[in-house]
């Protein structure tokens, strides 16, 4: 199963890798934006689906971190510094968005967390001194490495593959240590975890302020991409748009966001080039999108676990069979 | 699978006690017989008529068998007292509000709490609430699943007592329990489970007056079977 | 002063409306135990519906009562058969999700089928103006402004009060329990849902002559709904009516006497005040004892 | 190749569904024209339709993914926002690239690639508030507009052409897209007191403005921009939008018989009458016929330069509707119309001159 | 004498005008197995919830080896030491039990830093075999706690407040659902944690074979009031217990 896994892993990652070689501009750009995505949503899986904490307001970091990545740029200063701080500004808002999270849980919280959303999004679109408003931030320029051009939308997907796969590296680690233990714990049982040790404010702060942080990063990453911000992509419909990925990825599997983030990116360009479909590809979608729900409600993710426990379920019933005939049944 | 290859028969105006190590399958069969979990093998019959498979409500309302399952059961924020209005909600609402009352009486500690939120009560005042909920329903098959949990020993007596009544009043009841000398007791015959399988039948008094009843229960069942076997 | 109350009156009148498409989210909680993102689209599409009725020449109330019929076999049955049932049992994360997809099905595919272009849709009331002490009101504001209150103080009594309605929040709130007491848990399950559609039927005869028919119109519906219905308190159906008149009366006197351009704020202002305070929302019941 | 390929992207849905697909449905009524009657220079038009969303960094990728196509010219899309970006990748490809955005920024960049279809609103301002300010004598005029960039947009413009005309904006309200209580900018407009208000918003809002306006009891004019007396409104807003007074770019509504035949055959194919978005579409391909014409082939940057400095009389090519110039900078230039809403139906009062005729 | 683990004293708690602890005061001692018992309602519960943090008492004093810990909550009392069980069952439902062990006593080791690079069992996983063992739970170490049984699910709870060797531990009628062979095996263990540990515990339980067996002083509640405080041997030969409580 490891050897499997591991397999499955560097196979997509050499597919990721030699991928744009057999791509246009637009292909690259795709792959770009749906990297963003999975970095963004890899950051809410593991608020929403590890900690359990229901967040809807995942677009305002990624509006934070492409806001300061584009004013960073626009102060004349590198991408490389506006990365950092574009994920350390996230990830400082993200811990006090948490507080509201220590005092209110489940529905409330995720309506918390989009009030935090809207608020965001009315900042960058009225204060037009700072974001420019409505007409946005044009010419956010791409970064360059050692001297090196990333301009082009190849190295820049380049660029987006590193970063995605080192953070990736580092929430597999963080996940697997009892650091992952202990957000589960909280998202399965608040009150059992606080009466064992486990913080629960501590890990509910950690775990939005690491998933602000991460967003932090794929918005300075889709500034750069776009090269044009303003505030429509950072709205409530844009936040819930994320926990559609990662929910219909399956929230709390460590993949998810990767599938997830696929349905919510590549899905729907896929669909516009369906034949017969053109007008009707965003019904489409979101007919899959329902479909895929009902068919699998724990996510794609889920399935390999079905298929195990139908497996499992078969041989246990096999094996108590072979009991029963055995021992008989005492009267 | 949970339950494997199980038959047994519980008699009318008889309590049959249906004992058991956790996990043993107990609460599973309690469930299936009640149609909240589907079978797949196999027949229950009721007076000889096929009640398998039919939903909760029919065997509710058309047969007259009752369910207090183990876990918590109650509506929360209802009050208790709205709670045993909802219990009675087959009954219509006016032979409810009349029977309540009756009901309350073998709980006074239930009755004081009867416009507290379900879920402010303490453990054993739910427990209460929910045996008496569903006595409400004077059914004809009562099963019920560990009443004793959460209960203080006056209390255990008394309802033991109560089921001891309804059976002799013609009820047939069909009740899971862990405090096993006290409930065999009072109980007709004893079933015991083990990993979903049938390891003994035998009379209440039978069983109590076994000697080996001691070893029998601190040892598990498993060694309940070989004693017998 | 008549400017405020002209502003105050203004603002009730839309707020009726809010609270309207909130009382779908606050019966569907307290039956269910979900939150349907799609509520406003619920809203929009027998809009259409009721156009589409008219275009054949059927009048206006005819439209209507056919529209409730065919809402309560589409948005009720078929919503509940389709989509509920099979996700009711895990948790809240895939019905909300599913009905976001709802969402985006149905907006897009009304635009793709129809048009991107608003209707203007008939109104129940005559096109007339009252003047008192100043203030002008019209027929319509007030129209809608009884009618919403009646609707939303009958559904609740109709809840509260009635077997059924008592079975069917027995239901949300445990559906184990429910079913171990021989309710009958699809049916009660169903009759919300049936409501639910029904009750969008008619905030779509009373909104979208303000909303105008137009393919995206649940959608900022239905944000203001969901934020009226949190303030008022989700578990009750009252505190949707509460909701929706505090959002709207305060984002009028807010667009008027603050700022314009944050208007939106002054509703989240009281909507972050009132969760942090009182999640339950103003007239929502606490949470039960947890340990 | 025997068909010039070319993509119409277009905002198809969320908030710019309304203006883009009357675009899209005017390109590719002009694109079905033109094939029928033999295409242009032999060849038929095929065209690629996608929807941006409206959001730009869609817009981004649907230009990224035409000039990967290797199309001839680009149509759209319509929101300033996005076709900042998308333009920066026809750039890439040289392609022309034909929109209906009305930001100053986009002409203003020097792509050699960019042409609009209708006037900027810095050029579109001053001609209406040059006429309020010498026919209706109006000293002060309450704004209220959208804020968003296209309401940003104008009420920036109007208020600098409005002071340069000597006249006073006493208020400056903002109202949210989609909003639906208008008592309050109503109100706080009348309490301005002033000479008359100018309403800059889209469709619905613009109606339901209007409607607030009558309830409310305002008598003074009412000045609009293209949206305010366009049939859509007119329809949505009934009597109320009676005695409004505008300036319109492009009206179906124009005393012109090309126009009058445009907006026929545009109500027969889609079943509605087009606004002011359906005409750009519709004249913008004629546009690139001319611009194709005039290049002789189809060569993307002989297409670009050909269509810089070009002037398309109607007696040439009738598709363009009205005599276009455009200029060096992709900005063009024709007559316009001060039109007034009365038994709601717009009545043009006064023909205005292109731009360029008058100096 | 040495200084109580635990001393309560004057302790309140009212839900409007019902009155669920009254005033109620008592001490355990180092290494003392202390018995709580009483009618259904007569305050049990939320004494505990109340010791523990999990609700603010209204008045009175608690002290934790000679300090104050009135205002603590139960993060702060679980870092001191101090284990719990539930009533009402509180597992962690998607773990499986192995896991549900572990997470119990993995803030124990270590620093919230060194926890980040720690291996994911902390080097627990021995421990809670074992314990695994002790519960003949081995056949259903690897399932989801939620899908237990009643019992099972009882004995994991127990088994989490037992995984950080508390000093003392707090247990909320730890017998109730649980067969007899195991109530009998879960006596033996409390003794023995209470010989070879010193460790201290407070049982409430309506098992009067268990509490009888088990604990050396034993506390009567009735109404929210303290009734009487004694041994096993007293408790039983009090009159108004057997009336108010224990019966025949
Ligand atoms: N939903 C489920 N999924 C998987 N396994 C289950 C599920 N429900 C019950 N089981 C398993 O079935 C077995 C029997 O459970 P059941 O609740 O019937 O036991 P019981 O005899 O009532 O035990 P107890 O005395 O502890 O209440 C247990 O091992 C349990 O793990
Ligand atoms: N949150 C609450 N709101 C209102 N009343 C409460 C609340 N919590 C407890 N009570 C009341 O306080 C009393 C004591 O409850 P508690 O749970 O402490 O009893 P207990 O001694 O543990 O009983 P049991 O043996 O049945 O578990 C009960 O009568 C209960 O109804
Ligand atoms: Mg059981
Ligand atoms: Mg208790």
């Amino acid at each position: 199963m490891k050897k499997l896994n591991a397999f499955f892993i560097a196979a997509a990652l050499a597919a990721m890798l030699v991928a744009p070689q057999f791509l246009k501009n637009y292909g690259v750009y795709l792959l770009s934006y749906w990297l963003i995505f999975i970095i963004a949503t890899m950051g809410l899986n593991l608020t929403v689906g590890y900690a359990g904490q229901k967040s809807l307001g995942h677009a305002a970091f990624l509006g934070i971190g492409a806001y300061t990545m584009a004013l960073v740029l626009k102060a004349g200063f590198s991408f490389w510094l506006g990365l950092p701080l574009a994920a350390v500004l996230c990830f400082a808002v993200g811990l006090v968005l948490g507080f509201p999270a220590l005092r209110v849980q489940t529905i409330y919280l995720a309506f918390a967390t989009l009030g935090f959303n809207t608020a965001i999004w009315l900042v960058m679109r009225n204060e037009e001194w700072l974001t420019g408003g409505t007409f946005g931030i044009n010419n956010v320029a791409r970064p360059s490495l050692f001297g090196l051009s990333l301009e082009g939308n190849r190295p820049y997907y380049y660029l987006v593959l590193a970063i995605a796969v080192v953070l990736a590296l580092a929430l597999g680690g963080l996940l697997r240590s009892p650091w992952g233990k202990a957000f589960t714990a909280l998202r399965d049982n608040p009150i059992r975890a606080e009466s064992l040790g486990i913080s629960v404010r501590g890990y509910t702060l950690l775990s939005f302020a690491i998933g602000a942080a991460y967003a932090g990063v794929a918005g300075g990453l889709f500034a750069s991409l776009v090269q044009f911000i303003e505030p429509a992509p950072f709205t409530v419909a844009a936040s819930i748009m994320m926990y559609l990925m990662v929910v219909v990825g399956g929230p709390g599997y460590f993949w998810g966001p990767v599938l997830g983030a696929a349905v919510g990116v590549v899905l729907p360009e896929w669909l516009r080039d369906v034949p017969g479909v053109s007008d009707w590809y965003l019904p489409m979608f979101g007919a899959a999108v329902v479909l895929l729900m009902v068919w699998l409600p724990d996510g794609l993710l889920s399935i390999p676990d079905r298929i195990r426990a139908r497996r499992e379920s078969r041989e246990a019933s096999r094996a108590r069979a072979a009991m029963a005939q055995k021992v008989g049944v005492v009267q | 699978m949970i339950l494997n290859n199980l038959s047994f028969k519980a008699k009318r105006g008889r309590i049959t006690l249906l004992l058991g190590p956790n996990g043993a399958g107990k609460s599973t069969v309690l469930k299936t017989m009640f149609g909240l979990l589907k079978v797949r093998q196999g027949a229950i019959r009721l007076d000889g008529q096929d009640i398998t498979g039919a939903s909760a409500r029919d065997l509710l309302v058309k047969h007259g068998v009752a369910f207090v399952p183990q876990g918590r059961n109650l509506f929360g924020q209802l009050t208790a007292f709205e709670n045993l209005e909802l219990g009675g909600i087959t009954l219509g609402m006016k032979t409810t509000r009349e029977r309540i009352p009756e009901v309350l009486e073998f709980f006074p500690r239930v009755k004081e709490r009867m416009h507290s939120a379900a879920a402010s009560l303490s453990g054993g005042e739910q427990k209460q609430l929910e045996v008496g909920r569903a006595l409400l329903l004077r059914p004809k098959v009562i099963l019920i699943d560990e009443p004793s949990i959460g209960l203080s020993p006056i209390v255990v007596q008394d309802v033991f007592k109560l089921l001891r009544r309804l059976a002799d009043g013609g009820t047939t009841v069909l009740m899971v329990e862990q405090n096993v000398k006290s409930a065999l007791r009072m109980a007709d015959e004893a079933i015991a489970l083990e990993s979903g399988r049938l390891v003994l039948h035998k009379r209440a008094d039978e069983l109590l007056a076994d000697p080996n009843i001691e070893r029998l229960f601190l040892g598990g069942a498993h060694a309940a079977a070989a004693a017998t076997a | 002063m008549t400017d405020f109350l002209q502003l105050f009156f203004s603002g009730l009148a839309t707020g009726a409306i809010y609270a309207l498409a909130a009382l779908g989210f606050t019966l569907l909680w307290q039956a269910s135990g979900t939150i349907n993102f799609a509520q406003g689209e619920f809203v929009m599409l027998p809009a259409f519906a009721m156009l589409a009725f008219m275009s054949f020449g059927a009048p206006l109330a005819v439209s209507f009562v056919l529209t409730i019929a065919v809402a309560v076999g589409v948005l009720g049955w078929a919503f509940k058969r389709g989509l509920v049932d099979p996700l009711l049992k895990y948790g809240m994360m895939p019905i909300v999700v599913a009905t976001i997809g709802l969402s985006i099905a149905m907006r897009n595919g009304v635009r793709a089928a129809y048009s991107a272009e608003a209707q203007p849709f008939p109104s129940l009331f005559p096109d007339k103006l009252f003047n008192v002490a100043g203030v002008t009101i019209t027929m319509g504001d007030l129209g809608t402004f009884v009618l919403a209150v009646a609707i939303v103080l009958a559904t609740q009594a109709f809840l509260v009060k009635t077997v059924t309605g008592r079975a069917m929040q027995a239901v949300a709130q445990n559906t184990e329990s429910a079913s171990v007491l021989g309710i009958n848990v699809p049916r009660m399950v169903f009759y919300t849902f049936a409501i639910n559609a029904a009750l969008a039927v008619a905030a779509a005869l009373l909104v979208t002559p303000t909303y105008l028919a137009k393919f995206d119109m649940g959608e900022s519906l239905g944000s203001k709904a969901f934020f009226a219905a949190i303030i008022g308190g989700f578990n009750n159906s009252r505190g949707a009516l509460v909701g929706g008149l505090i959002v709207g009366v305060a984002e009028n006197l807010a667009a008027a006497y603050i700022s314009p351009a944050y208007k939106d704020a002054v509703a989240l202002v009281i909507f972050m005040v009132v969760i942090l305070f009182k999640p339950q929302g103003l007239l929502g019941k606490k949470e039960e004892r947890k340990v | 190749q025997n068909t010039i390929q070319v993509a119409n992207i277009q905002e198809l849905s969320g908030t710019g569904a309304t203006a883009g697909t009357n675009f899209r449905n005017g390109v590719e009524l002009a694109i079905k024209e033109i094939n029928a009657s033999g295409g242009i220079l032999g060849k038929k038009i095929e065209s690629a339709i996608s929807d941006t969303q409206s959001n730009p960094g869609v817009a981004k990728a649907m230009a990224a993914k035409a000039v990967d196509n290797g199309v001839i010219a680009v149509f759209g899309p319509g929101f300033s926002g996005s076709m900042i970006v998308s333009m920066a990748e026809t750039r890439r490809g040289e392609t022309p690239n034909f929109t209906g955005a009305e930001a100053t920024a986009i002409t203003a960049q020097g792509n050699p690639f960019v042409f609009r279809t209708s006037f900027s609103q810095v050029n579109a301002m001053p001609k209406l508030a040059r006429y309020v300010a010498a026919n209706l004598k109006a000293k002060t005029i309450a704004v209220i507009f959208v804020n968003n960039d296209f309401g940003k947009g104008g009420r920036d413009a109007f208020m600098k052409s409005a002071e340069a005309n000597g006249i006073k904006i006493v208020a400056d309200i903002s109202t949210e897209p989609g909003q639906v209580d208008w008592s309050a900018p109503v109100l706080k407009a009348k309490q301005s007191n002033p000479d008359a208000v100018f309403v800059y918003t889209n469709e619905e809002e613009s109606a339901r403005a209007l409607r607030e306006l009558r309830k409310q009891g305002w008598t003074k004019p009412i000045l609009g921009e293209t949206v305010l007396p366009s049939q859509k409104v007119i329809e949505l807003a009934g009597e109320s939008a009676n005695g409004i007074l505008a300036h319109v770019g492009l009206t179906v509504d124009a005393p012109i018989p090309s126009m009058r035949a445009f907006r026929a055959k545009f109500e027969k194919e889609y079943k509605y009458i087009p606004d002011h978005n359906g005409i750009k579409g519709y004249t913008s391909v004629y546009m690139f016929k001319a611009g194709v014409e005039k290049a002789g082939k189809l060569d993307r940057i002989a297409i670009a330069k050909a269509l810089h400095g070009l002037t398309i009389p109607v007696a040439k090519e009738p598709g363009v509707l009205m005599d276009v110039t455009i200029d060096d900078k992709g900005d063009l230039d024709r007559e316009s119309f001060i039109v007034e809403v009365k038994n709601g139906k717009q009545e043009v009062k006064e023909i205005l001159p292109a731009l360029g005729k008058k100096q | 004498m040495s200084t109580p683990v635990l001393r309560v004293t004057d302790l309140r708690k009212s839900y409007g005008a019902i009155q669920a602890v009254g005033g109620v005061s008592f001490e355990v001692r180092p290494g003392e197995i202390f018995g709580v018992i009483g009618p259904n309602g007569s305050g049990k519960t939320t004494l505990f919830n109340c010791m523990l943090g999990q609700i603010t008492p209204d008045a009175g004093r608690i002290e934790l080896n000679g300090d104050d810990v009135t205002k603590l909550g139960p993060l702060e009392l679980n870092r001191r030491g101090v284990g719990r069980t539930f009533q009402t069952l509180q597992v962690f439902g998607k773990m499986t039990v192995r896991e549900n062990l572990i997470v119990a006593a993995q803030e124990h080791q270590g620093t919230m830093w060194s926890r980040m690079f720690a291996p994911g069992d902390s080097g627990l996983g021995p421990k809670a075999d074992a314990l695994i063992d002790q519960f003949r739970i081995r056949h259903v170490a690897d399932k989801k706690a939620g899908t237990l049984s009643y019992g099972q699910q009882k004995l994991v709870d127990i088994g989490m407040a037992f995984m950080s060797d508390p000093d003392l531990v707090l247990l909320d009628e730890p017998c109730a659902g649980v067969n007899p062979s195991l109530v009998s095996g879960l006596s033996s263990l409390l003794k023995d944690l209470n010989r070879t540990r010193r460790g201290s515990f407070v049982v409430i339980e309506h098992n009067m074979d268990f509490v009888m067996d088990l604990c050396h002083r034993i506390m009567v509640m009735v109404e929210g009031k303290v009734m009487a405080i004694g041994t096993p041997a007293e408790i039983r030969a009090n009159k108004q217990v057997l009336d108010a409580y224990l019966g025949n």
